[in-house]
């Protein structure tokens, strides 16, 4: 309950003068009626705000605000039950809790870290490899829009929208070690490698003064874009899913015993979920209901749909077959590899996008997993490594001004040109700091919990042993 | 008394369930088991992954009844669950040495008549 | 990651421009203060954008433009998962994954066809009965507004949302011929019908020159309304599922075997989706949010719960229990019933219509299909093509400028007065295209590729024998 | 469809009028240009509109209406799927349609209540306990908005927002009576206590001249406030559940056979969607996009993560397992608790309710349920009344202007002083009006339907008895 | 030896597993099974469909046993699993040849105790 | 002929299976069922909720043969069942008086070879 038609005037003074604080510009001079009209257009244009003056919508712009509330839902939807559910039903009956339990445990712990450091490592200013901690405890991150990064929308509005991406990105590397690691040792490794893995990564993609932010910061070393987590999410969760998988080894009867997935039903539900969800990650990392984010939506879509006909029509031809899992694994491929291109290309990149998002995963997980005998149980590195450094290629070479021309402020030179170069050293050092640092972590974990159950307990399955509860009680 | 156990394909039952209905049959146990025979399962692929299930969705049908009557039974269940394909299934018969209707207390034939 | 302040004063200068360019005005004149202010009033209002000026916020709205990505986003998800979901609960379980596999199928192929012709086919200028070829492969379809159809949401936005419509309409139809169609089958017919039925009719109804557009277009012949899919959507695939069961024929064992649905929990999951989703079909048809979108939104809930309540209470009284189905019936059938007349009819409208909604339905399903003996399996023709059609005949009798004043621009004379002899007119070509159409490409599909599986795949289930998987392994 | 541009200007023009009309100033004069900027800008800030004007923006403002839309939806979806599926997971297989069928029968009965004159009891002005008729089947309650709630957001838009809470606050009583209550008895009891309980309280509590509306009502003589409905949602049903289950007595065998969860799976999925549905809301009650619901969007964040791990980890220490249904009813209770204070507490405040919420509802539920044997099968009174109670209490204490200027405008000298004795009056009116209530209305349900269906009938389920349906049909 | 079969009703499981214990008996195998006999089952109606479920959950419970204890155990089922109205069930009674029990290679009666 | 009836732990099937196709067994018949037994079950805590499973998954064999055979089935199940833990569960020996191949009907013998 809100609003009151006599105080609110009072109000929006109160706002104007926080927000003018807030700016730290101690005495702001009266916008003119022109600049408040530049103001107000900016907010439509989700443009920059008239500089040097006390605006009188200091606040956020419900458009866009109200547009990055719905996308920061949308995105947790995506894990919870997204993912959840598009990991649970690949799994056998025995172990769907444990999935859930993962995803669940992941969220809150990564909360609670985003809350206390997190934010602030990855989108204070600071270094080019890591951010500062003026945002600790999301000190001063309040309703005023952060124009470090959106004019138009809530600052702690967007702190929660990263959250999400940094709740998804760890749980996405579950699905390499399903069925067979302990739930405190998920738990320990995730909680290290969000330090060592995501936190740095994501400032030096993100960040404002970022090592890797090509976009934005002028001064970046490597001129590399990635629209919304190609390689911060990834990349950086599938080569750590490789990794890990190896090291924590194969589910005991791998290659025996039948290991289907009990409900292709909950898979498909997931996966339309991510689909649905991927439009807040995707159009929603424009930061504002603007036509970068139109063109972010439509991009996606045709990724996806793409990749799904794609990767359907190659079990058809290979295999006598489309299964529903062949195409909702189409789908998810198709939106991972336009993930760091979507709000870079036109239509017709996105086309050429689903198609190799459709085919490439495929091999990876059809052809080189039994090649090479891994047992990266739900394909986190075939979809998502795979995927991932692919799109984060892709976008050097389909990235355009045409589709968004904010690719002209720093990047002139280079898109259209050099981008791809840039693009492979990004890739470069995301899949050393992943692959390094995973195998770190992994190992002491290993020392300090261990990290797989008894033989005995993996038998019986990880949701009576860790969690005391069966998935379904059908009698 | 016999115990006539009658292993058929799922999408015969209800066939062979009208057939013994005609025959007068009035009570029956139904448990879904799985076979395992000559008759070939189907293959599923999971990405990657290729399994090939040889148990096979069947349905065994308990009757117990008086001797006179097993090999109508009998021959009323071949009748009605053939296909001719492999695995159409199997019956078997066994002695049975007592049966008692739990509500009555009833004993013997009158038990599962 | 987008903004920075300092240079995009640069940028909404560009769009400017661009759009300028865009709108084939080489030299707009620079707009006074009062136009530019008549510019942001026209945004809030969702109004026509003042004319002849360079506008400074000549991109999208975003407030419109993130509300269309909202309901572009909710009505794919009613296909997926909803539908698929609604559908797969009432299959047996050996069939749920062919009904989820169809939807997702059709969801890849009509975004193939829309990207290459299907949207221009339908909303580019053309003739009365079809559009022409100016926006295919999207070429075109950019960030800015199509003035044709909206002044403040992205072109492609509007592309993507009337997109998630071509995506459900046939994917409707698979309900009536569940359990029983070879995939393949299914994939050609309806790919060969977007083309005879769908496209056509779409143009006819929403394209801007089209022959049934009376709300718009001032030359229609016939001056029908339709606000969100009466007849584009459910008659149109109510009607075709007719014919195509009736061509398919019975399921085998039909009357004999139970066919009861495997899980009415995914039945009722996936009717809670279509409601959800469903605002964005209705409420999103505004094409911004504006206070006919709000209307919308109004109507359709009161339509869906009024049904729902009339359903179950049918039930009780004619069946002695109400049930979950039945529910669920009810509310799907008020979703139809209204989507013709949401933005059209005031509250006390939406009422009516959910009785009538809740009650013939109920008849077709109920009564008359036990007494024709047709096996539309899923009730496509009971719900879609009798809701569809009542919903087409009320919105004639209900429409009102009250609730819509846009009625008033070319049809003042007609609501509340012929509009229903339009009505019918634009119901009888419906009609018409959808089975006639449908009756030629199902013989044709029959010859090509046949229409049905044999007897035994039939009686496995066309999970195993066309998909390779299994819905759920539970031991 | 809706857009052409040349004839709505006049349109504008006429909603202009309309709404003119509306504010029954019939001659309102042309507003100067500064007027023009100023309504603008209110409604960027979500603020009071310029007055005594004839606005040129007199309808709903996009960004606030829109997001306003998705925020009804989505409050919508924590009732259909969202509770259905956290309470069907809950029951016995047998039961799980029950469930299904109370929310749905619940959804389309409190709706048509709502048209009829529940709106107009609790949003129309009146009594301080009780609201007048003047908008009984939702008459005058059309697109532009009601300026008593709402500057610029819809007035149909806000109804539909309320009845969703409307819908999901008697939903949470089944939770205590499941599996064990005739579903006319259902029906009938949630019919009655929509007037006795529901709609008294929740215009006391949001009414504009409501007895416990602190925030808006200058005249409140208790001046206690609650963002988006601890007492009027959560203590209410909360406390109700408690006695209704007292009176409907323990299902049978309760303590003997076993009662657990039959789907953990459905209930998970249930929590996500809950979650998901709560920004709606707790973000959609600040009525607009604006910071206010920005903060709300972070607190409800913040504390539904806090409280899931909080309640994992009590779980942990005391039971040797996190399990899925644990962090679930965190996740819950965390919602819970922050829902009256979201609006009004900083980050740190949510932190603190967080802990507070995984711990508080946690003993409720397995230490004080157990020792006094009330069979509350599903925790409504665990969980929501706790939880409910202890929010309104919290609130008290953490609310702060930093957080929200409004509390400023009739609260100044209340605000972190002695407003946790006023919540305290709203508690104790609440436990009062919401006990009684429901004593005295079990009663007459039990002379009119009686309550309880026979020991046969429960022991056979009530899927099957009051449905005909069974929830699963798996072979 | 002897192996008793029981078809009862499954919400009588739990008293009758109780009662068996009561008396001694450490070991049973427990199947869900779907009865058709005299007892109607209940119809479903989904829209214009109409149903009738013929076969009716049961639950079938196999002792093996050495022969004195047959008739304690068969009375105990009758007393714990009766309710008197039709549906309650049969119990059988069959000749069993040998038992083992794995983990120990015990035979006959010993395995079974 | 004589029925051998296992009783078996779920996760060993694969392995009994594997035995008893290297010994030439060609068909037999599975069921999923729970056991009662000296095994005790796991508890499952749901909030203050405590339920203590006494029945266990189990998995059923039979397999109808020839008298001469059921030495060597019982050993190869006994050896490939084996964990030495208790819950191993039990094998049973019961007599058959007739078997048919429903597809030919072939008796006897020859209906289970
Ligand atoms: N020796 C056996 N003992 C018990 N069941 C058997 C035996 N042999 C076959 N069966 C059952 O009969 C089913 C059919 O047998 P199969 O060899 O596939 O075909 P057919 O009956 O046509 O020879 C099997 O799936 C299995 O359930
Ligand atoms: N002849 C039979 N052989 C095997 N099982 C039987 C037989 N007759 C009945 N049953 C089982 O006993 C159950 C109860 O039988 P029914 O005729 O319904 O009632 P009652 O046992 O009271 O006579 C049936 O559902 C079926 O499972
Ligand atoms: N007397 C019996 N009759 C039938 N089945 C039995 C009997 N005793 C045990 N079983 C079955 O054997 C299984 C294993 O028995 P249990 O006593 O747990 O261990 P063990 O076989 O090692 O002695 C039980 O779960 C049950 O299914």
């Amino acid at each position: 309950m809100k609003l009151r038609n006599q105080v609110l005037v009072l109000l929006a003074a109160a706002w104007t003068a926080a927000a003018a604080f807030a700016n730290e510009s101690s005495a702001l001079k009266e916008p003119t009626v022109v600049e408040r009209l530049a103001d107000i257009e900016a907010y439509i244009n989700n443009g920059a705000r008239t500089p040097d003056v006390a605006s009188k919508v200091a606040g956020p712009g419900p458009g866009h605000n109200g547009w990055l509330m719905t996308s920061a839902a949308l995105v947790l939807f995506m894990t919870l039950p997204g993912l959840a559910l598009f990991y649970g039903g690949l799994v056998r009956r025995k172990n769907v809790l444990s999935v859930l339990a993962q995803c669940l445990g992941i969220a809150g712990l990564v909360t609670i870290l985003w809350w206390a450091v997190g934010y602030s490592l990855v989108f204070a200013p600071g270094t080019p490899v890591l951010g500062g901690l003026k945002f600790a405890f999301l000190q001063g991150v309040d309703g005023s829009p952060n124009t470090d990064y959106s004019a138009w929308v809530s600052h702690n509005v967007f702190a929660m929208f990263q959250l999400m991406f940094a709740i998804i990105t760890p749980a996405l590397i579950i699905g390499a070690i399903a069925e067979r690691m302990k739930y405190s040792a998920v738990l320990l490794f995730i909680g290290i490698w969000m330090f060592v893995v995501y936190f740095p990564l994501a400032h030096m993609v993100w960040g404002i003064d970022g090592l890797m932010n090509g976009a934005w910061n002028a001064n970046a070393k490597i001129k590399a874009i990635d629209f919304a987590g190609g390689t911060v999410v990834h990349m950086s969760s599938g080569w750590s899913a490789l990794i890990l998988c190896l090291i924590v080894g194969r589910r005991l009867g791998y290659g025996k015993t039948i290991m289907a997935p009990h409900s292709m039903v909950l898979c498909m539900v997931g996966t339309a979920m991510l689909w649905f969800g991927w439009y807040g990650f995707n159009a929603g990392s424009a930061l504002g209901a603007d036509a970068v984010a139109a063109n972010a939506f439509m991009t996606t879509t045709l990724a996806a749909a793409i990749a799904s006909v794609t990767w359907g029509a190659a079990e058809w031809i290979f295999k006598g077959k489309p299964s529903v899992l062949g195409l909702c694994s189409g789908v998810v491929a198709g939106l991972v590899v336009v993930t760091p291109a979507c709000g870079f290309v036109t239509a017709t990149g996105a086309v050429i996008i689903g198609l190799l998002a459709g085919f490439i995963p495929f091999l990876a997980c059809v052809k080189l997993k039994p090649l090479l005998g891994y047992d990266d149980a739900l394909d986190t590195f075939g979809v998502h490594a795979v995927g991932g450094t692919l799109g984060a290629l892709l976008t050097g070479f389909l990235a355009t001004h045409e589709a968004n021309p904010n690719l002209a402020i720093n990047l002139k030179d280079v898109v259209g040109n050099t981008l791809w170069l840039h693009q492979l050293g990004a890739i470069g050092v995301t899949l050393v700091l992943a692959t390094v640092g995973t195998a770190l972590i992994a190992l002491v974990v290993k020392l300090v919990v261990g990290l797989r159950p008894s033989p005995e307990d993996e038998t019986v399955g990880l949701d009576l042993v860790y969690h005391g509860e069966e998935g379904y009680i059908f009698e | 008394m016999k115990k006539v156990e009658a292993i058929i394909k799922p999408f015969k039952l209800e066939e062979v369930k009208e057939a013994l209905s005609e025959l007068g049959i009035q009570g029956m146990t139904i448990t879904e088991v799985e076979g395992f025979g000559r008759q070939k399962g189907h293959t599923e692929i999971y990405r990657g992954s290729e399994y090939t299930q040889n148990l096979l969705p069947k349905i065994k049908i308990e009757i117990v009844l008086p001797d006179q009557q097993v090999e109508a039974v009998v021959d009323t269940i071949i009748k009605s669950a053939r296909t001719g394909k492999i695995g159409d299934g199997k019956i078997f018969v066994l002695p049975v040495e007592e049966a008692v209707r739990i509500r009555t207390n009833e004993r013997g034939g009158q038990a599962v008549s």
